[in-house]
């Protein structure tokens, strides 16, 4: 499978994305700098890093949502690829209008980053069938702007459509719902705030996002299975 | 304003505009020397910068030859962007430390952003990767509002750029002492990683060459010239006043990428950031240390605002800049990197063979200086020194022995005091897992870093203990190394090298000079006998308010080499049943100790006493336990003593520990005797642990029953519930903080 | 050239977490009568003439400055830089 | 009660990063005509009557809303609220 990680100006976490998909997971994995030729289409997944895209001045994730590469992204998603945003690149989703909401500073203002236990709520996405339902996982997070914001009648529909695939075990920011983590409503794209793939060795104190990465690959050799 | 027509050679000679700029009547005399003229307004303002303690060392640089700067693993030394040292496999870690002291008292956020910026443009300006970040701070008494806000918005600027570059800030320590009340310091420390082969250095080799100017315009930053706020300033003038420097980490997280691209050009000759005093010191300093000199068109140079003088951009210390000096022809090659990150690129002049430092400006000279009179051959002042009365007054000061009631007590109080309580509020502020190599974060002795594709890891700290410098410099110098290669050892690393922050204060009194010359004397000692050379560092002097100076303060930045990622130890006990050992036996030390502070809320007495023989024998000895698998884990006697250490030890999970101690209760549980280690070990291993560890004593075991208890001559002397010792412990400062005073 | 000014603010009904960062300690500092505070965004630009100012602002503002999720955004065009 | 509006905005001089990579984005979105961004901070309030607004305003303008060493400030009071 091949992973492409999308490389905005001021992206931090994008070498971190592309160990987790090439050497974790063991796949095939690239750095898509966001200006490159590119086509978005040889690859079989898109990965949206965290970090502070254009230094996340105005609003995390705001500038990036502009640029070319993202509408290259929108007819990607169109077609059914899964795209995975962590962090700022959830934000940069939220931003785009691929998923709904925005997201507000963290309630208490501060910057903030250590590991959380989260509730795997849905476990039937392309990102999810390794984990069990409300397993709980623990990942870090490290986020300033984190605290997810909808309005009711999104979040009612969230809630309905099994969007929400992860809460907090104890909400540190202020989301609307406990969310950490929401699916768009084709099941293709998931933005979440932890980062799982900074949880894919033991040796840095937890591989709980490995999962994630496991679930995508494993959907993506069954459907090739089926179709081919 | 700054350069009036009128401001001509001669008005700067009458009026003495050049003591407003900092330099001595000696100094311009000797300017005049050099130049064999009156220099002009903007030279005199070169000259004043480059002569600067910051730029030049002066009066520091004949202490600073006293450090041993060499060892077998020593890559690069002191002299570059930052020091060297090699870990095999063809790899070597790059750190140095800055202060950023002043900037931090009047904009502590900027203050702080910035300080971290420049040292991260220290590491990368050596073609390195930064892949750490570590940050000392001292800070008053929090009780008072204006701490306060200086310690909120120093964390928050450390946050705010160091998060956003994508460096893991992994490390540090917050000190709280009354004598910082008006004098913060702010040291960053980074540390990068490099394949020895792109190691760079900034030289401005091969005449003819040319010079690249890259990363943010120039604007009316920092220029030191603010002094200028004269008589003379009119309401024009007022509104081009220098400003306070605002970080950009984007820029910067840019220019990280950009630079390491280039660095694989062989386009590149040399390269340098632009830190203090500017365009003028990495110009200066590329040309002297080439032996070469340069010539530069300041029209060239990015603007950020209308009508800058050569002055202003010659002393501006706008951030996020670095100059290159490339190999003629190939300048579009580099250029071009820059322009795929979006930075502005130009080239600004060319390396000439004459040795002086020329620029031009509207169709002028502007300046021409011999370079070597900026920076190789800058002048050097011996300061007179003596030693301060309030010392030879401890020294005759009978044996402090403080009197406890209630040791339980007492620890608690201890663990709420801010030097001592959970620092949690400070580094979950900051990313300390970006770049997924950190195996220790911040809350263990050092930070422990893998380091991909080897088995081998770094671990690194800052430490600096200045209240023992206050009370004895010499041994407190010692001890601050001491105390830092102790926290390597601890978390499985051998100790490799040591960069050094010193602050303190006005070196101009004798007293002070005589305690920098003490911790200097101290500190290379130290370093000598365990192996840890000296590879970079930093001077800050002039830390005072209103003529008080701060305690001597020389925080010393150390990496340490683990061997395989087996060696890691954790600070905190590990499971039920494993044995407690303490290293070493406690003596009656208490002056300069927390619980001095707390009974006698003052420093005095002679401080521990420090051999650095047994130093030496015990982190070797444990070191090599920890190697063979023996030790389970290990943390440093510090702080409030083995009281504290064992509370500290119990923070992580929820175990608890029954030790017996014998002798003065007191003394074994808050002395601050140095070289001792708190240490846990399997039972099964006891004995072997004996053996390699001659002074390892036995204190009882790790129990589950989540309490920390303490027997001393047959009676259950402290009795406290882990959790409760927590909370106080975490909750410390947070409460502090909310309190307004 | 024409100067504007734009203000950028939070949605009614939109939790304004630095607000309340600034009441509260408004608050504790004892500035017991201050209520409300909402914080939100101001930006000054210029257009050059020769552009409808109206449409070119009202877009960039749509497509980048405000975010219409959680803002609203009002801007006035101030005044005509001579140069 | 009394609204008051208040302005903070960078001194002239200042580096304002944000503004840069606004004005940046505006111009590679097409924008070409927008110039001179700088981005600063928008509050709103309301004060009790019977306190002296200007005072009170000025002062935790300066005690805790802008940071006079980067910061200026600007404030109105726009009208009185009815309760
Ligand atoms: N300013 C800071 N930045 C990051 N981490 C810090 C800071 N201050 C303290 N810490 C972390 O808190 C822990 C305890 O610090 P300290 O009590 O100074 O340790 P020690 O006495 O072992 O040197 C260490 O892991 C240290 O790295
Ligand atoms: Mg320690």
């Amino acid at each position: 499978m091949r992973f492409a990680v999308i490389v905005f100006p001021g992206s931090n976490c994008d070498r971190d994305m592309y160990h987790a998909a090439k050497d974790a997971l063991g796949e095939e994995a690239e750095l898509v700098w966001y200006q490159s030729d590119e086509n978005l289409a040889d690859y079989d997944a898109i990965l949206l890093p965290g970090g502070f895209s254009y230094g996340d001045y105005l609003r995390s994730g705001a500038i990036a949502s502009t640029s070319s590469i993202v509408t290259e992204i929108k007819q990607q998603a169109a077609l059914g690829k899964p795209i995975l945003g962590v962090c700022n690149g959830f934000q940069v989703l939220l931003e785009s209008g691929l998923l709904p909401g925005a997201m507000l500073r963290n309630k208490r203002l501060k910057f903030m980053c250590h590991f959380e236990e989260l509730v795997v709520q849905n476990n039937e996405t392309i990102f999810t069938t390794s984990y069990q339902k409300h397993e709980r996982i623990s990942l870090p997070i490290a986020h300033g702007e984190g605290n997810y914001y909808c309005d009711p009648a999104t979040q009612q529909q969230l809630e309905a459509n099994g969007q929400i695939v992860f809460t907090y075990g104890e909400n540190p920011n202020g989301s609307v719902a406990d969310i950490a983590g929401i699916i768009n409503e084709q099941g293709n794209v998931l933005g979440m705030m932890p980062h799982p793939e900074r949880a894919v060795e033991e040796l840095l104190g937890s591989a709980d996002g490995l999962k994630l990465f496991q679930s995508i690959l494993h959907n993506w050799r069954e459907s090739h299975v089926t179709s081919a | 304003m700054l350069q009036a027509p009128e401001m001509t050679p001669e008005v700067v000679e009458q009026e003495k505009l050049y003591r407003e700029m900092g330099l001595t009547d000696e100094e311009y005399q000797l300017i005049q020397q050099i130049m064999k003229r009156k220099p002009n307004f903007t030279e005199t303002g070169i000259f004043s910068v480059m002569w600067s303690e910051h730029c030049s060392y002066k009066t520091s640089k004949p202490l600073l030859k006293k450090f041993p700067t060499e060892a077998s693993h020593v890559v690069q030394g002191p002299g570059e962007g930052a020091g060297v040292i090699d870990i095999g496999e063809g790899k070597a870690v790059v750190f140095k430390i800055e202060s950023h002291n002043h900037p931090s008292a009047v904009e502590p956020y900027q203050g702080a952003a910035t300080g971290v910026g420049g040292i991260i443009r220290d590491v990368f300006s050596m073609g390195a990767r930064p892949i750490a970040l570590l940050n000392s701070l001292r800070f008053g008494n929090l009780s008072s509002n204006r701490v306060k806000y200086l310690f909120e918005e120093v964390v928050n600027g450390i946050a705010g750029y160091g998060n956003c570059v994508g460096v893991p800030t992994v490390g540090g320590e917050v000190q709280f002492d009354n004598c910082y009340d008006g004098n913060p310091l702010v040291n960053a420390m980074c540390v990068g990683l490099i394949d020895q082969k792109d190691i760079q250095k900034g030289i401005a080799a091969g005449v003819g060459n040319t010079v690249i100017y890259a990363g943010a315009a120039t604007g009316r930053d920092g220029i030191h010239g603010a002094t200028f706020a004269s008589e003379d300033l009119s309401e024009e003038s007022e509104s081009k006043r220098s400003s306070v420097q605002v970080g950009d980490p984007f820029m910067e997280k840019l220019l990280i990428e950009a630079c390491l691209e280039v660095i694989h050009s062989d386009a590149l000759v040399g390269i340098q950031d632009m830190g203090a005093a500017g365009l003028t010191s990495s110009a200066s300093e590329m040309a002297s240390k080439a032996g070469t000199g340069m010539e530069m068109n300041l029209d060239l140079i990015p603007q950020r605002e209308q009508d800058m003088t050569p002055y202003e951009m010659m002393l501006s210390e706008s951030q996020e800049r670095m100059l290159l000096v490339v190999k003629k022809g190939q300048e579009q090659e580099i250029i071009d990197v820059f322009t795929k990150y979006g930075l502005e690129a130009v080239a600004v002049g060319h390396v000439t063979e004459d040795k002086q430092f020329r620029l031009l400006h509207k169709g002028e000279v502007a300046a021409d200086i011999p370079v070597d009179s900026l920076a190789e051959d800058a002048p050097i002042f011996h300061k007179s020194s003596k030693k301060p009365a309030y010392i030879t007054g401890f020294e005759q000061m009978d044996t402090y022995i403080p009197e406890v009631q209630d040791h339980g007590e007492t620890l608690k109080t201890l663990l709420q005091q801010p030097t001592i309580a959970s620092k949690e509020w400070v580094y979950d502020q900051y990313d300390s897992m970006v770049q997924t190599n950190t195996v220790l974060a911040p809350g263990s002795d050092a930070a422990v870093l893998r380091v991909r594709g080897m088995d081998k890891a770094i671990a690194m700290t800052t430490d600096c203990n200045s209240r023992y410098i206050y009370l004895e410099p010499e041994t407190g110098g010692k001890i601050a190394v001491a105390e830092a290669a102790r926290n390597i050892v601890c978390a499985g690393g051998k100790p490799m090298a040591l960069t050094d922050g010193l602050n303190f204060g006005n070196p101009d009194k004798p007293e002070n000079f005589w305690q920098m010359e003490k911790s200097v004397d101290g500190m290379s000692e130290a370093s000598l006998k365990l192996n840890t050379p000296v590879i970079s560092g930093n001077v800050s002097l002039y830390n005072e308010t209103n003529g008080q100076a701060i305690f001597p303060t020389p925080v010393v930045g150390m990496v340490g080499l683990i061997e395989s990622l087996e060696h890691i130890t954790p600070s905190f006990f590990q499971q039920e049943g494993d044995a407690v050992y303490v290293i070493g036996d406690a003596e009656q030390e208490f002056a300069g100790s927390e619980l001095q502070n707390v009974l006698e809320t003052n420093y005095f007495g002679k401080a521990p006493k420090i051999d650095l023989d047994v130093e030496t024998l015990r982190q070797r000895q444990l070191l090599e336990a920890i190697q063979t698998g023996l030790v389970e884990s290990a943390h440093d006697i510090a702080e409030g003593g083995l009281a504290v250490a064992l509370a500290e030890s119990l923070f992580d999970q929820t175990l608890g520990c029954e030790v017996t101690l014998d002798g003065d209760l007191t003394t074994a549980l808050f002395s601050e005797t140095q070289s001792r280690f708190l240490v846990s070990v399997k039972q099964e291993n006891k004995q072997a642990f004996e053996r390699v560890v001659e002074d390892a004593t036995y204190l009882g075991d790790v129990t589950n029953n989540a309490k920390l208890q303490v027997i001393s001559k047959g009676k259950l002397a402290i009795s406290e519930s882990v959790e409760n010792l927590k909370a106080l412990w975490k909750g410390a400062i947070p409460c502090m903080l909310k309190s307004k005073g | 050239m024409k100067k504007v000014n734009i203000h950028i603010t939070l949605k009614e009904g939109v939790l304004d977490p630095q607000g309340k960062a600034v009441q509260d300690s408004l608050n504790t500092l004892g500035y017991q009568e201050v209520k409300g505070v909402r914080v939100g965004k101001f930006m000054e630009l210029e257009v050059e003439d020769g552009v409808d100012v109206d449409k070119q602002v009202s877009e960039i503002c749509e497509k980048l400055l405000a975010n219409p999720v959680i803002e609203d955004y009002e801007y006035k065009v101030v005044e005509e830089v001579i140069q």
